[in-house]
């Protein structure tokens, strides 16, 4: 009875395997649970690196790796980031992994100096996903719901424009020419950037475009100013024939200021080799490109005289600060004679079709014309770039590009391209082609290479919302504008010295001459003369000082007020009292320090830097000691090297150089030394 | 994007440093060293003796070697002072990138 | 017979259902406690830049409380003590004899040693080095004693 | 004195274990009776149970399984809240930590993730369980009443624990969610600012999600569920009535606990409906322990064991952090939900507001409109064919419309082919 009860009020036997057979599962599947954690791949990596330590000379993380086995993660809370790539990647401070595979190998360079990671992490610099712990997540390649996967080291300098926010960082040659292009090209006329306010892009004034240019040359280049000009500035903002038509009826009836009277110049006079004499003497080049060879400051002028008329060249010769108040160009000293030859040279020298018969300026009269180009001109923001009184600014046309690099990517039209879908992307492919995008835009197309436009997208890609601490944004303060008043302010002006040197770091940068400490540096009496009739101090550059054609008087206004204004104590106190021991051992080390590689003196020596036979005159003894001392703090990246001299060694060459010129003989011995 | 850059940089098949090496190179170095380091730069004329042609000589194999001639000059390993140091002016980062130019120039010769 | 062999095969069936699941659960059990202890800490490094020699002027002694240090600027030397009382934990304040504890009245003399109260321990002396940028360096995984001192 | 000390230790370590345990490990039929009345946990089932009841088929154990999903989704919920903060960003951020630093963290968030959904899907399966068998009915007419409280609540804690990852899925799922709730007339805009703490969905409506998620929520249906179970066990499964032995006089039963005795003492002064115990059959009953005890450990290890699996095998969705300025497209609700979306796509005020409304209307009101007695617990009873093709259709209807609405619909709302 007691058993039949007993197996009455047992379950049965089905039911005991069943049970057993999920109870076995359940065990087996936990155990799978176990393996599943025991089994990531970090902890692969980090064995991996453990037996590497083994095989590596000198690992300097022997005590660290005592403490291998465990995730490593460097918390941010100030930038919001949490990144833990040293779980696997734990050879990356110690320089005994610098051949070790990666994930273990030394991070190359010095960033991690520079960049410590306790304070950066790595994913602000490489994107990527910093809190995940395996490969697939960390977004070495792009992922499915990672916004920012890892950059490669080709575009990783857009993280560095994050923080770095001056226009030429440091390392970063592809932001920073990125950057430049962007200043060139002026697309903060049309674009809020940021970064880049206070900047201003001027193209030509067009006031009175109805006296300059050629009407047939206008219809072209708003056609196509490549056309014209392979390097113009002005993108192509494909206008309709209708468009152009009437906005060059608009543009030619622009007439507001009359050009000087030329009506007194004998053309039939004018010499043409006495102008291209001028044009050479006046070192032209150095601002003007002349069939892709000469500066981008001025305009280039292989095919000017298709464009220009003579009245008004002649007229902006004569006073350019008249016509354009705030051109960089400067005001030679020339007579009438002079201008009609150098107008009559260039316009005839540069011309595609050689002299074409030059139509008489019509006057524009239709009004429904005009108003149909006024019109055109306004929609498509020409004032941006171009200034035309009566016609008001009315803000930038382009939408503003902060935050642009964190714009959702699928909502962006990549036109045809099969591209991946991402800003930067989007923002290349505008750059490029910005019409052919499949949606309408206004944007003109600038004809950029695509290397450029990929170095503008890397610099536009550091364009985040995100908002750093103030701690980790570099930014210099935008340099002050010098503007001096009285005499030297309006000789300044005249021959916009700022076109091409800076004071105070405002300025222009094609001279590689800061004036801030120019008194210091150069003697009062080579500053007149050299003013009047400048040479070449450097043989190798092609950008010189222009010869102006100044008057004494305004040579020696200069050097008055360069001399007392421009100094620097610490080299003025310069004891210059030189013995002829010192100047015996300051020609020893001239020729033990290998000078005469770059520097020629007398016939000999090298020519990468200035020319040395007259230092004496030239340099002030406090400046030559300075700046042999430390060259790149007077002027960063320079080529003169810094030798780490002694002060005993630079007084001794100090001596020597101040030397040079002040009598025929240190000359003669410094010239008979090789 | 990337292709536009890797097309134009890694034409001569440079890694990252090396091109970012290559700017410096042409910056401070090309003017006597060439702008290939053959050493043709404008300058060699006037240089004697006159720069080696990186692209076959062995010493750019030597990473150290190099690192000590760019840092210190080539008067540090005993030849004519006429490379002078850049040491103080160039940044050890900036100095690695060159040592990898210089060394990738007699890679791309066969 | 029979029922008595199925009783026994039941039973053995039944036991190895219990094995697996017993083990199972001892096993969820155990990782229940491990997924209790945190694999990475969000708490500040333990070994940290405090900003270079010169922000602390000669002869100071500055609190810095995030960090629950006081930083000793001597005659000779940089030196950096533990503000957290060992008794319990409560920061002490620097006072013109060394230190006071404002919670249990523990003092402490100018080098951290206990003149009175509860506290069992001096304070703790953390070993201060300089980065090679020239920075001071704590680590509060290393500590030293009272003879310890920086120059810079 | 004869004692030993081992003897007397095992004597006072069974006292203590006595006084835990009342009833050892039952031996006899009594002792198995007892251990069921006498534990407060074993004491929701009944000491004997039908044998009918006892067939996978009479119920497929589907309101177990709730329960069961219920207990694992709190031990997960209550593990994962120990890594969680609920503030944006650092919600997403422990999301993440949770998938690749805490140990086990992405197994118990992952196992988390799918008991809700199955959870969803078997209190709805359990509701059509009832249906088909005719089991809302006299006297179970407001345990189902507590049934559809208890559906409604399980979405509104699944929906809730939607937000909480605060990532793209979570973040455009709730807006269109809290967007349907707003089409209700009057009201409706209230509601989601109150749902929502704000106008947009921000740290307030995390925090709002995660108080309801992992307090009210939860203890809320901790109470309905106890009254369901309560209910239950005073009414009865009705799978049983169907076998009920039909005229057998209750005195002439034998067994332990006579019927007869059952309605004397306090409980003749109970007023409901007596039916399941007067008309018990002791022939057809078996001792709940062990014969049902042991089925729902079997079922309760088999949702473990399946749950373990699914977990290891397919990975909670993570999308990117929110971000409120990005909309993805399509921007889908909870897929429970997006039946109502594809009717919200064709007509708000129907999608929105018409349809749920008769929907919760129909289902509370059911039971006491249809009051035929007829088909009570057997599945699919030729006497009640109409009410079950109704229901039937309206079930079809309504995962086909989830089904349309889940797979079928790509960006902007238009037709896909979820194999394209």
């Amino acid at each position: 009875m007691g058993v039949a009860v007993e197996l009455k009020s047992t379950a049965p036997v089905r039911l005991h395997v069943a049970f057993a057979c999920l109870g076995l599962a359940f065990l087996i599947i936990f155990s799978w649970v176990l393996f599943h954690e025991e089994t990531a791949e970090w902890r692969t990596t980090q064995a991996q690196f453990a037996r590497l330590e083994g095989t590596v000379k000198n690992p300097h993380q022997l005590a660290e790796s005592a403490r291998v086995g465990g995730l490593r993660q460097i918390w941010l809370p100030e930038l919001g980031r949490v990144d833990r790539c040293g779980t696997c990647h734990l050879g990356i401070d110690d320089p005994a992994f610098a051949t070790a595979p990666q994930p273990h190998r030394t991070h190359s360079g010095a960033w991690l100096t520079t960049h410590p990671p306790d304070r950066f992490g790595c994913t602000a610099c490489h994107d990527g996903e910093g809190q995940a712990t395996d490969y697939r997540n960390a977004a070495h390649q792009p992922q499915p719901f990672v916004t920012r996967p890892m950059r490669p080291l080709e575009t990783i300098e857009a993280n560095c424009g994050t923080c770095h926010r001056s226009i030429d960082p440091l390392d970063a040659p592809r932001l920073a020419e990125g950057r430049r292009l962007i200043i060139e090209s002026g697309c903060f006329s049309c674009h809020d950037i940021p970064g880049f306010e206070g900047l201003t892009f001027r193209g030509p004034a067009l006031d009175s475009l109805g006296y300059k240019v050629l009407p047939d040359w206008l219809a072209s280049w708003l056609e196509d100013p490549k056309s014209y000009l392979e390097q113009s500035k002005m993108g192509n903002f494909r206008l309709s024939d209708d468009e152009i038509a009437s906005l060059q009826g608009f543009l030619l009836s622009q007439r507001a200021q009359v050009p000087l009277d030329s009506t007194s110049v004998d053309w039939k006079r004018a010499d043409t080799r006495n102008g291209r004499a001028l044009f050479g003497e006046m070192r032209c080049v150095s601002c003007h490109a002349v069939n892709g060879r000469g500066g981008t400051m001025g305009p280039e002028l292989t095919r000017i005289g298709d464009k220009i008329r003579r009245n008004w060249l002649f007229s902006y010769l004569k006073d350019p600060h008249r016509v354009q108040p705030d051109t960089p160009m400067l005001q030679y000293r020339l007579n009438d004679e002079e201008l009609r030859d150098l107008t009559a040279f260039l316009l005839e020298e540069y011309s595609s079709a050689g002299a074409v018969a030059e139509p008489p300026p019509a006057a524009y009269q239709d009004a429904r014309a005009i108003a149909a180009g006024r019109a055109v001109f306004e929609r498509r923001g020409c004032i941006s770039c171009h200034r035309l009184p009566g016609i008001e600014d009315s803000g930038r046309v382009g939408p503003s590009l902060a935050g642009v690099a964190d714009r959702d990517p699928d909502e962006l039209p990549y036109g045809s391209e099969i591209v991946r879908h991402t800003a930067e992307n989007y923002i290349f492919l505008k750059l490029l082609m910005p019409d052919a995008l499949g949606q309408p835009s206004s944007m003109p197309t600038f004809g950029f290479t695509p290397a450029d436009a990929a170095r503008m997208t890397l610099a536009l890609a550091s364009l985040r919302k995100a908002d750093l601490p103030a701690s980790y944004v570099l930014k210099p303060p935008p340099p002050k504008p010098y503007r001096p008043a009285g005499r030297f302010g309006e000789l300044m002006s005249r021959y916009r010295c700022l076109s091409c040197h800076s004071v105070g770091g405002f300025g222009g940068d094609l001279s590689t001459v800061p004036l801030d400490r120019i008194g210091s540096q150069l003697m009062r009496d080579y500053i007149a003369p050299y003013l009047l009739n400048p040479g070449a101090v450097r043989v190798s550059v092609e950008a010189r000082m222009p010869v102006f054609h100044m008057q004494p008087d305004e040579a020696n206004a200069f050097a008055d007020y360069l001399s007392t204004v421009f100094l620097d104590d610490s080299m003025e106190g310069y004891d210059a009292s030189f013995t002829a021991a010192d100047a015996r051992r300051g020609q020893e080390l001239y020729l033990q320090l290998g000078c005469a590689a770059c520097h020629q003196l007398g016939t000999t020596g090298g020519y990468v830097g200035p020319e040395l036979s007259t230092t004496g005159t030239r340099l002030k003894p406090g400046w030559i000691a300075a700046w042999l001392t430390t060259p790149s703090v007077y002027r960063p990246g320079t080529l003169q090297p810094d030798y780490g001299l002694s002060s005993a060694d630079a007084r001794a060459l100090t001596a020597y150089l101040s030397g040079l010129g002040r009598s025929g003989q240190a000359t003669a011995s410094a010239g008979g030394a090789r | 994007m990337l292709d536009a850059i890797r097309a134009e940089e890694r034409g001569g098949d440079l890694s990252y440093t090396e091109s970012q090496g290559k700017i410096l190179f042409a910056h401070y170095c090309a003017t006597c060293h060439g702008d290939e380091g053959r050493g043709d730069g404008q300058n060699a004329s006037n240089l004697n003796p006159p720069p080696p042609d990186m692209s076959v000589s062995k010493n750019t194999r030597d990473s150290a070697l190099l690192r000590k001639v760019i840092a210190e000059g080539s008067a540090a390993i005993g030849r004519s002072p006429q490379s002078p140091p850049w040491g103080r002016s160039l940044s050890r980062q900036q100095i690695d990138y060159l040592v990898a130019y210089c060394q990738s120039l007699d890679r791309k010769r066969p | 017979m029979t029922e008595d062999r199925i009783d026994l095969k039941r039973r053995r069936i039944f036991a190895v259902g219990c094995f697996g699941t017993g083990a199972a659960t001892a096993g969820f059990l155990a990782a229940t406690f491990r997924f209790l202890v945190p694999n990475v800490l969000y708490e500040p490094s333990r070994r940290f830049d405090i900003g270079s020699p010169a922000e602390f002027p000669y002869g100071s002694v500055t609190f810095l409380p995030d960090r629950r240090l006081y930083v000793f600027n001597s005659a000779d030397g940089f030196y950096a003590v533990s503000s957290e009382c060992p008794h319990l934990g409560c920061n002490v304040r620097h006072a013109a004899s060394g230190f006071e504890c404002p919670c249990h009245g523990s003092r402490f003399d100018e080098n951290g040693g206990v003149v009175q109260g509860p506290a069992p321990r001096p304070l703790a002396w953390y070993a201060v080095s300089l980065s090679p940028r020239q920075q001071l360096i704590v680590d509060l995984d290393q500590t030293v004693g009272p003879e310890f001192r920086l120059r810079v | 004195m004869s004692q030993t000390l081992g003897q007397r230790t095992a004597s006072w370590l069974n006292a203590v274990g006595r006084s835990v345990w009342r009833i050892g490990w039952p031996v006899t039929d009594k002792d198995r009776a007892a251990v069921m009345i006498s534990s407060i946990f074993l004491h929701i089932h009944p000491a004997r149970v039908s044998r009918h009841v006892l067939r996978p088929s009479a119920t497929l154990a589907l309101g177990l399984i709730s329960g069961i999903l219920f207990v694992v989704l709190s031990v997960t919920g209550l593990a994962l809240m120990l890594y969680y903060v609920p503030y944006p960003p650092e919600a997403y951020r422990s999301m993440k930590d949770l998938q690749f630093v805490v140990t086990f963290g992405v197994v118990l968030r992952n196992m988390h993730r799918w008991s809700a959904h199955a959870m969803v899907v078997v209190v709805f399966l359990h509701m059509c369980r009832v249906f088909w068998t005719g089991s809302y009915k006299a006297p179970r007419e407001f345990n189902w009443v507590v049934g559809v409280m208890l559906l409604l609540l399980t979405l509104a804690l699944s929906f809730t624990g939607y937000l909480l990852p605060w990532d793209q899925l979570a973040y455009w799922a709730i807006t269109v969610g809290t967007n349907i709730a707003a089409y209700a007339p009057l009201v409706g805009d209230r509601l989601k600012f109150l749902m929502l703490g704000g106008h947009v969905i921000g740290p307030m409506t995390l925090l709002r999600f995660y108080v309801l998620h992992c307090v009210m929520l939860p203890l809320l249906m901790l109470i309905l569920v106890s009254l369901h179970v309560w209910r239950v066990r005073k009414d009865g499964l009705s799978g049983a009535e169907v076998h009920r032995a039909p005229a057998e006089p209750a005195e002439e039963a034998a067994g332990l606990f006579p019927a007869s005795t059952k309605t004397h003492g306090l409980m003749a002064l109970s007023r409901r409906p007596r039916a399941s115990v007067e008309a018990r059959d002791p022939n057809d009953e078996v001792f709940a322990w062990p014969h049902l005890l042991f089925r729902e450990l079997l079922v309760a290890l088999a949702v473990v064991v399946v749950l373990h699996v699914v977990s290891l095998v397919f990975m909670a969705p993570l999308e990117e952090m929110a971000d409120p300025t990005r909309t993805p497209n399509p921007a889908k609700a909870p897929w429970y939900f997006l039946g109502l979306q594809e009717l919200v796509h064709y007509s708000a005020l129907v999608g929105g507001v018409v349809v749920p409304t008769l929907i919760v209307a129909a289902l509370v009101s059911l039971p006491y409109f249809d009051r035929r007695r007829a088909g009570i617990g057997r599945w699919f009873a030729p006497e009640r064919r109409i009410a079950n093709t109704i229901f039937t259709v309206l079930v079809i209807i309504s995962v086909g419309l989830t089904i349309i609405g889940t797979l079928f619909r790509g960006p902007n709302w238009a037709w896909v082919w979820p194999w394209n």
